[in-house]
């Protein structure tokens, strides 16, 4: 894939947007702005950015509850992410999600979802009903190692395969579920491989390499338009954060989190751009403003935003009017 | 116009319908299409529409059901069969938690026409795993609409309902019923959703009922009509919603009750109908309520433990009399 | 010996004593080893008992609740611990159709002394999916025995019931209450199953609840004691079985109810408990029963919207002074 | 394996009991004297007898709804079986469970399952509970193709090669599972690879031949012991009659079965036996004549047999006495 400076500069900036905004959402959860679980992407915003590079608008996506990455780099706006985390009205669920249901229909931001593997049979769903339309566009579905224990995953993918269905799995395997262990969990623990049994086009990327899952994602597609069939992807990562705000991270050891810690993919990404003479370009004070400016003004938003009336309570437990 | 048919004729007529009027609706399931459907529901409908609108599934109840809500968000207007009410737990996190709750969750944002047909009900020595009748229990989720057909009509008119409605409707549909034949009004207005009817109309007790027991509630009135017992029996056609108003109405005109329904009593839709009725016409009251449901036991294969766990008419007669004999 | 602890070390407590009696009960399910459990209940019990007896498994509820039922009919006593009840629903066919239901079916042969223990409630503005309250919906379910342990006393007392229990016993502890203090007995005679108690005896009202809502009841009881209402407060502890006589007994006494209980209104255990008041003790009542549960919504995130949806002290008290106004 | 006289003997008197077994149920269906569902297992009665063949007395068996060959073949008595499918107090589950629900304490015959793939987690269970008191005996779990796509079936896999347990997996391979084509359910239809992608030993044979299965669950068995890890066997086999008494096989073509009904199990051994020569000292119309004597005796049992008192509905929804 070729990098030009401005791919180089939404790259970098992507990613360096959705670590500031995390940052940002921890402060705000001491501050109780925020509640609930809260769960953080830092360290995996190479997949977020890479992936979504690669989809059009028409391309829909579902993700897990460690959403905030995907939904940012989708194009959700931040306003409306954190005034959702607010439970402000103005919020992209109107306050009723919070941090692990995001939804979009602009964007097609499916969520958001916060039952492990509960997702991927959505998928699945939203893949066949455009084969069954004819509509030329990918569902993909986001989710990480510990899903593929569930028998949703194996559920899923046998649809997929069967049906020939236009599904872009993404794994995002940071080698933990909460505390467990990938080890623990998978008696194989090369995840591409299980869908290679269902014979799906399976690879395994570096997921802490932007422009890798840039590519992938680019070939995937591809490779779901011209041959009709669902592609998986999974992505090597590590999350750098706790798995929620209360987890005492008891089973892992902080040299393995260090060493992780040096593959950071704003680090390997600024590694590269210097090797390919991009880095110089690149205004990195410039960008932290303009991301500082944007944050700001998502709280300021969410803050500013209102709280839906209790009387409103029991609105969408049905449809008003005839949807569609 | 009126014709004689089948239950089973009368869903497949409805199926068949929907799907020449409307190119999103499809039928997807266990056995819907090579097998004619396990209860011959479907029988000529792969033949007549082809592979791609008639899908036989493999075994995955929940990744169907899930994919059926994708599908839905995504236009279609999906008609998911579970082959039975049995094998519906294994798609329950994708009812409760995806189905039932996408469109509060999302902010009023994506609604899931879904459909799901299921057989239900026990009665034909099928043992613990293929006997539950849940329709009851499944009525307690919100988000959900919950109907159960026990008339020709209503087999054929809900699934029209259902389908032309924007959020999830379940249709539980009593597997003894598929046999039995009635007139069909194709041209009829159907009967809305949440909407119960007044099968026959009655003085002295209100029966309410729905399913296969409305027609034991009807055997049932018949025999007591000859002891001079004038029961009212009420279908409520719909769980969730339930029809409040024509359940209070009857009670103001005969003060008492019978609830009959095929689920396990503890927890029982019966209970929930009982509680409404203390709640809105306390005072319309002349006597207990009283419920005939199924023993709480897995249900057994010996037909007459079968028969002795369930509602029968006869048990219906014994409390009606008893309740009459205590004036 | 009494000495003050949390609600969570008193499961902890009753499970290690358990574990350190006896060699067949083990601890199974997600995290609850090298993470030291979603909510820390088990914490330390890694390191004490070792991997084989607290096993971390795989995101697979259906399968390791049904390897719970399959080491349980092989001489086992184990432990599975479903993180939340949310996510309980994946297990609901091994629960029903299999823990529930082997010992009739196998005409007597095989029982299952399983326990399995959950996380249950709203309150922590974690939203629709992980907020459900489900416990009175699965006392639906012959077969199983249903605990809601409120105090510390109970979170201590029912594991050792639980598993000294030949069939399958499901303990469902609310997620807010393990950060609760109290005193503990260890040495304590349990109360057994099925038994209920009456926290507060009073001659006005009865309140009928368990859970977390009996804090509610209690606190709501304080304030209607300063306006002069007097009421009983009983917490059920288990919902099947349900403890009918201390029900009743209660309800001669005050001839007024209210219910308080977190599961959605319609099909609650509420309606079950107005039932049976209703067809056993249906001439003491002197006005309608009524009942607090959460509104009929999945749960949303927002605080304002979260705390207007649940049972609260404030609707307590202001339903009983609405109820004593009428007299 | 070697084959003398008494084996051969065995296995073929085992065969042709199911078959004759089953053939007289049918008629006491049709007589209405056997309500419910009844699922034939003619055609696979290889699979039935050879493994039970390596079977020890210790080890402990799950099956389907299509079980009455299994259960006669561990050596649950007919007469308890034929009074179970009449509904009768003195059936191996007191009439409370029917032709699909068999159980039998004594051979430590598990059922008997009516939920397609819901018995894998029990064996999962039961096998783990011997692995953890060092107890030194196998649970088999015997299913069907369509299981396969039930995520209880991964599930159950995983946890049993992660946690290496003493499990034998069964797959009988019919081809369908009620009207629908494994073809049309699976993207690989290849079964046994599907355990190999948990790293599971899994293997694939001929489930007409009983020496095949035979020798094939011997090895299997042997493996299980000395390796401590579970293992998969699939056998390819066809099921002659219709899925149920209600199944008017509209799915498939008379032409393939009868193809299939050349590789009859009974015929495929008599023939192996002729070259072996050891067919001639085989008295078949002799063992017709046992077979005949047994299955009488248990149909008189059967109706001889008294209908659980009324009373005793309720009995065993919960323990009487404390068990064990
Ligand atoms: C069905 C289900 N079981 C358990 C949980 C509790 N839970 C939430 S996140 C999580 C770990 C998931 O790990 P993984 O899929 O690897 O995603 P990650 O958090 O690492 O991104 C668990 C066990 C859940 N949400 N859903
Ligand atoms: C979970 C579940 N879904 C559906 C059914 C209905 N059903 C009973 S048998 C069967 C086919 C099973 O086929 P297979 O596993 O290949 O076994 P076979 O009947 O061929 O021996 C189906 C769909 C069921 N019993 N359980
Ligand atoms: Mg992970
Ligand atoms: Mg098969």
């Amino acid at each position: 894939m070729e990098l030009d400076f401005n791919r180089a500069k939404e790259f970098f900036k992507g990613m360096l947007f959705i670590r500031r905004f995390e940052e940002r959402c921890v402060e705000l959860y001491s501050n109780q702005k925020i509640r609930g679980f809260l769960h953080l992407y830092i360290g995996e915003e190479a997949i977020a950015v890479g992936l979504m590079s690669a989809l059009s608008e028409e391309d829909a996506i579902f993700a897990t509850y460690r959403e905030h990455g995907h939904a940012l780099a989708r194009g959700v706006s931040a306003k409306t992410i954190m005034a959702e985390m607010f439970g402000k009205m103005e919020g992209c669920s109107r306050g009723r999600g919070g941090s692990m249901h995001l939804f979009n229909a602009a964007t097609r931001f499916y969520g958001g979802s916060a039952i492990v593997a509960g997702a991927l049979p959505l998928a699945v769903g939203m893949a066949l009903a455009d084969k069954m339309m004819k509509r030329n566009r990918v569902t993909v579905c986001i989710f990480g190692d510990g899903a593929v224990a569930e028998g949703e995953f194996h559920e899923s993918l046998n649809l997929a395969a069967l049906w020939r269905l236009p599904v872009l799995f993404v794994c995002e395997n940071n080698r933990y579920a909460m505390g467990t262990a990938l080890t623990l969990t998978e008696s194989e623990t090369n995840i591409y491989k299980k869908a290679v049994s269902y014979k799906i086009n399976s690879k395994q990327i570096d997921g802490m390499r932007v422009m890798d899952v840039a590519e992938a994602a680019k070939e995937a597609i591809a490779y779901i338009h011209s041959e009709k069939a669902p592609m998986f992807l999974e992505c090597l990562t590590y999350r750098f954060r706790a798995h929620s705000m209360f987890d005492a991270e008891l089973y892992r050891q902080k040299a393995e989190v260090d060493e992780w810690k040096k593959r950071d993919p704003l680090i390997l990404f600024e590694e590269s751009l210097k090797e390919k003479n991009l880095w110089s370009a690149i205004n990195k004070a410039e960008i932290e403003d303009e991301i500082k400016i944007t944050i700001d003004e998502a709280v300021a938003f969410a803050e500013n935003g209102t709280l839906e009336p209790i009387e409103d309570l029991e609105k969408f437990v049905y449809s008003e009017a005839r949807h569609g | 116009m009126d014709n004689i048919t089948t239950y089973r004729e009368a869903v497949k007529e409805a199926i068949r319908k929907a799907m020449h009027e409307d190119e999103r609706v499809f039928l997807m399931g266990e056995d819907v299409g090579h097998y004619g459907g396990c209860y011959a529901v479907s029988m000529g409908l792969l033949e007549e529409f082809g592979a791609e609108r008639i899908i036989d599934t493999p075994l995955s109840e929940s990744a169907f059901t899930g994919a059926g809500i994708g599908a839905a968000m995504n236009g279609m207007r999906p008609i998911v069969e579970i082959m039975t009410v049995n094998f519906s737990l294994l798609a329950l996190d994708q009812i409760m938690n995806n189905a039932a709750t996408l469109l509060h969750m999302s902010g009023g944002q994506f609604n899931v026409p879904l459909v799901i047909r299921m057989a239900t009900g026990g009665g034909k020595q099928l043992a613990a795993q293929h006997s539950h009748s849940l329709e009851g229990w499944f009525a307690h989720i919100p988000g959900l609409k919950v109907l159960t057909p026990a008339t020709i009509q209503d087999a054929y008119e809900m699934v029209g309902l259902a389908l032309s409605d924007p959020d999830p409707v379940l249709i539980f549909e009593n597997a003894l019923l598929y046999n039995s034949k009635g007139s069909l009004d194709m041209n009829a207005i159907p009967t809305p959703i949440g909407k119960a009817l007044i099968h026959k109309a009655g003085k002295d007790i209100t029966i309410i009922t729905y399913g296969i027991s409305l027609f034991k509630a009807l055997e049932a009135s018949k025999t007591l009509a000859e002891v001079g017992i004038d029961v009212e029996v009420i279908d409520l056609r719909s769980l969730r919603p339930l029809d409040n108003e024509t359940i209070m109405n009857s009670i103001k005109k005969t003060h008492r009750v019978i609830i009959v329904d095929e689920g396990w009593k503890s927890g029982s839709i019966s209970a929930e109908i009982m509680a409404r009725i203390n709640e809105q016409a306390f005072y319309e009251l002349d006597a207990p309520m009283e419920r005939i449901c199924t023993v709480e036991v897995p249900l057994p294969y010996a037909k007459h433990l079968e028969d002795a766990a369930l509602p029968q008419p006869q048990k219906i007669v014994a409390m009606a009399k008893k309740m009459m004999s205590k004036l």
